[in-house]
């Protein structure tokens, strides 16, 4: 691909289209890990996850299903790949962080403990400008969250 | 056909023209000049509507009906004349059978209860199709459910049309009391065949109501020369403001039906132990009406007028057609609906490229089109997708936008490639 | 309180400086400058407001939600931010619990149709009082008829305030499930003791509404402060345009409410089978929202914080006791509502000359008020009259008009002696 | 009364004042006389009309009882002047010209046979101007088509 995509990359980088068409962890995990499903009905994006913990409530390993737009797969790619040995609460600390940061395409906390996190996560962040599609970057992260609390299915806000 | 042609059969319609008279078409989206080809969801504005409600909110406003002084009669003199022009727009026979509702949701809503619950046999069958929009659906549902009647699906044909076999033995054992099916779908475009549905539908002994939201929009409605019982649209779409909607329906159905919303208006007199109903409409207007809407929904009405309802069918078609050769020639593109009688919307997925992605991708070069389920889930599923796209035609549609949606398509594909 | 009185205790506040941001209040009728003394009925729009709408229709719109392009990214957030401002302006605890209706009398009517059939116990009783508008009498009785649930009716006392031992009678056996009363009366002027009211509902085990389409647009409300369960206005009265109307409901309960309409966007999915609903708000409001509408009420609600309600309140409290004053003094002129705490409206009647003939005839002299039962027959029927006139201020009514009114009325008593 | 009123006496003209003020024929007439109420619940205007026809069906003697405003207590005594002696055809035909006159302000049939009564008539022809107040003219001629037609009710269109 050449540059005469530039107006459509500043929201799609290559890193979204690459785990959109090649989504990493998309297989499902067996018991004991754990697992919810997220929906968003109204544009017919489903995920499921599967989390995995290990000693510590650290997250050995995070997977996912679904279908949906390539924001959505490649959020939840990206989102399987961060999570990776992070403790319950480190990730939902990131899903707040990942919120805000896609919520309003502001990033306070990539100053913080999760700096490196949240810049893999960064080029998501142009979606702050279409706030309809907010919904499908932020699914699997809501499903994710749902999983480790227990919680068979989230929605997304 | 070309513009060219279209402006030999309509030498009044010149769509540079037409455009000048939507403010909005001026605008910029993302550095780029404005597509909007979203208009099946709601239409721009022309100046006529927009001067004749700044007019009515800077000149002559007050409640109407009942008012005994000056602005009070002129204004309610401009909204009823509101009426007047939709009940010529229909050729409804008379223009008490006009209801002013807030949208046409709220139309089929009044329509199942006060009809679905108050008149209707509670043993008969409710028949839709499975191209209904969500507001033609949800309604029966509900009544479905509060009361038990039953719900048909008429199913439809590969091509979007409606399956008059399946129609026909869906009517086939009288048990059906109403026949409420789309006049035009706004997702397949698919018009209906009005005339035949209610002919069928009253063989079988049962009404019929036209959901016209997109075809009051597309093409000249003429109540009386179908025989529908019912027909509703919504003004957004046809040019004017939002907050407006139109029930039409027989008069002896109107005086049969209980009223729906209670409060001023609606009432002859009222005590607190007994209210007796005002005639119709007002009967069914309950509480201060949509009175600068109903102003702009008659400029919207005389707007249209204006340039022709035939002449817009005849431009819409032609963009329609144009658009199908040129988004068929796309690589992967895939189309739903190729009804032979069909409205100025195109439905469309790309393989490889979600529906939404499409959208966004589309938006990011100025071109306005809608994505996702369009309101009609139902359907979605019977097509065997979550989402679509779509483009949607007005009278300000150019080839020239349609060719840069093609163009911006294209280069969506080859960017998913 | 004089002009220049009011003007010390809220410098900002400039009678002339506000009128002039209404442009209808240029216009003449009949020759003379319009004097406009309707304001309960249906209110003037600023400038802001009428810009915009204008604004949005020129230059930013399409349908809202699920549009994924900029027109309609940009809209639903103009949109959505009308909901934010409401939340403010009634400090709702939360923007979710502002449900946009039609009108006042639509938000009536989803109450008594999504909590009264669906949620209350049918052995429970409403009441109402006997100051109400129809709007908040035929919803019930409505209900009544269909679901045999009792309505019960609070007696007012002779200054036209609610008779509180009577209240509290009609309370006392713990049958009432709803108490849905006025917080102001748009006959009488009477600000009624919201907070009271709740306090003394929910002892009963009641719930709580307040129609306060009247209250709203004449002093500060805070609904958690009040107590309220259920609060109820309407645009247009408001400096807004028609076509939208407010219901302010507690979260919970709005979650435990079935839908009223349906339609699109009250959906999260549906199926032929079944449907399922929308979070809050959206579950009940089906169909294109009122979208002009929204933005034209953000502009009014901006327009009057600006100006500041509590300015509002004393400029109208002030001409209130100014007209008071006036038309008592005119030999003949019989006053009704004599409450302690009251709102900007005066409703009387004049010997020998009946309502209708007096608004015609100050129509004549270019004043427009109200005549007839203003929405409020049995009340009417209360007070033993059959019709009476009734002038209502606004923030841009001035001492002057009030002094041509109380001068054109004494021309009509001796015209008529 | 003085030049004072004028711009309030184009509208409510003396003769109007005076039969509203002095209403003619407002009494009850007993049987055989035909009887039929008019309402306006609109205004709380409420009129009872009475007529006694003899041969021919001619109209021998009108009457009226009720309340209203100024315009409908005149209209009705006017009615019950002019409808005297008239058939029940020329009444009607009568009532059609003078609603002709009250909504529009204009009197085609002025010229016809019926041209002194809708002379004594056309005081009423400025409530044109105010098409909510046209019903409290009305009514009455209403009522009186009722009365004839022998229903026992009308209501004001
Ligand atoms: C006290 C009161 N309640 C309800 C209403 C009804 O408002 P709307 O007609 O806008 O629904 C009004 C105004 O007419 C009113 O004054
Ligand atoms: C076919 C059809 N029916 C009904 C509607 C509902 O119209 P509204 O949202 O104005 O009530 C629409 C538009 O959304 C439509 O396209």
């Amino acid at each position: 691909m050449t540059d005469a995509f530039a107006d459509l990359r500043d929201l799609y980088q290559e890193v979204i289209l690459d785990h959109g068409r090649h989504p990493r962890n998309f297989r499902r995990l067996g018991p004991p890990a754990r697992h919810a499903k997220g929906d968003n009905p109204m544009c017919g994006d489903r995920v499921e996850v599967w989390v995995r913990l290990e000693e510590g409530e650290r997250i050995a390993e995070a997977a996912f299903e679904g279908r949906g737009c390539a924001i959505s797969i490649a959020s939840a790619s990206l989102m399987t790949e961060t999570v990776r040995g992070k403790s319950a609460k480190q990730a939902r600390a990131l899903a707040d962080a990942f919120r805000t940061l896609v919520r309003t395409g502001r990033c306070p906390m990539c100053g913080g403990v999760h700096a490196e996190d949240l810049e893999r996560l960064r080029p998501l962040s142009g979606v702050a400008e279409y706030p309809s599609r907010v919904k499908c970057a932020t699914l699997a992260w809501h499903a994710l969250e749902a999983a480790l609390a227990g919680e068979a299915t989230a929605t997304s806000a | 056909m070309s513009q060219a042609a279209i402006a030999m059969v309509h030498p009044g319609f010149d769509v540079f023209a037409i455009r000048r008279e939507f403010p909005i078409l001026a605008e910029s989206v993302r550095g780029k000049p404005l597509i909007y080809l979203d208009s099946a969801a709601s239409a721009q504005k022309p100046r006529a509507v927009i001067e004749a409600m700044v007019q009515a909110m800077e000149h002559q406003y007050a409640n109407v009906h009942r008012g005994l002084h000056w602005m009070s009669e002129r204004t309610t003199e401009a909204f009823e004349t509101a009426r007047d022009a939709v009940a010529r727009f229909l050729n409804a026979p008379s223009r008490e059978e006009i209801v002013f509702t807030k949208n046409a949701t709220e139309a089929i809503n009044l329509v199942a209860h006060a009809y679905g619950r108050g008149v209707m046999d509670p043993a008969k069958a409710v028949l839709i199709s499975a191209m209904e929009h969500h507001a033609n659906i949800i309604p029966w549902q509900m009544l479905r459910d509060e009361r038990g009647i039953e719900l048909r699906v008429c199913p439809i044909t590969a091509e979007g049309e409606l399956d008059w076999a399946g129609f026909e033995r869906l009517l086939a054992d009288g048990r059906v009391g109403l026949v409420a099916i789309t006049h035009m779908s706004n997702v397949l475009g698919t018009v209906t065949p009005a005339e035949r549905i209610a002919r069928a539908a009253h063989d079988a002994g049962a009404l019929v109501l036209f959901d016209g939201s997109q075809a009051a929009v597309h093409r000249r409605v003429d109540v009386q020369a179908i025989g529908a019982d019912f027909y509703v649209f919504t003004g957004h779409k046809l040019y004017g403001p939002t907050g407006i909607g139109v029930l039409w329906a027989r008069a002896e159905l109107l005086e049969r039906m209980p009223p729906f919303l209670g409060g001023g208006d609606m009432i002859s007199s009222v005590s607190f132990e007994k209210a007796e109903w005002a005639r119709i409409p007002h009967k069914f207007e309950a509480g201060t009406p949509p009175i600068l809407e109903g102003i702009g929904l008659a400029a919207a009405i005389a707007w249209v007028e204006r340039v022709g309802l035939e002449a817009i069918e005849e431009h819409e078609r032609a963009l329609t057609d144009f658009a199908l050769a040129r988004l068929s020639a796309i690589e992967g593109v895939r189309i739903f609906g190729r009804a032979q009688d069909r409205g100025g919307v195109v439905t469309f997925a790309l393989d490889r490229a979600h529906a939404h992605d499409v959208a966004t991708l589309l938006d990011r070069q100025g071109i306005a089109v809608r994505a996702g389920h369009h309101c009609a889930e139902p359907l979605m599923r019977v097509l065997g997708v979550d989402s679509t796209a779509r483009a949607s035609f007005a009278a300000y549609t150019t080839r020239a936008e349609i060719d840069a949606l093609a163009e911006a398509l294209e280069r969506v594909r080859r960017f998913f490639a």
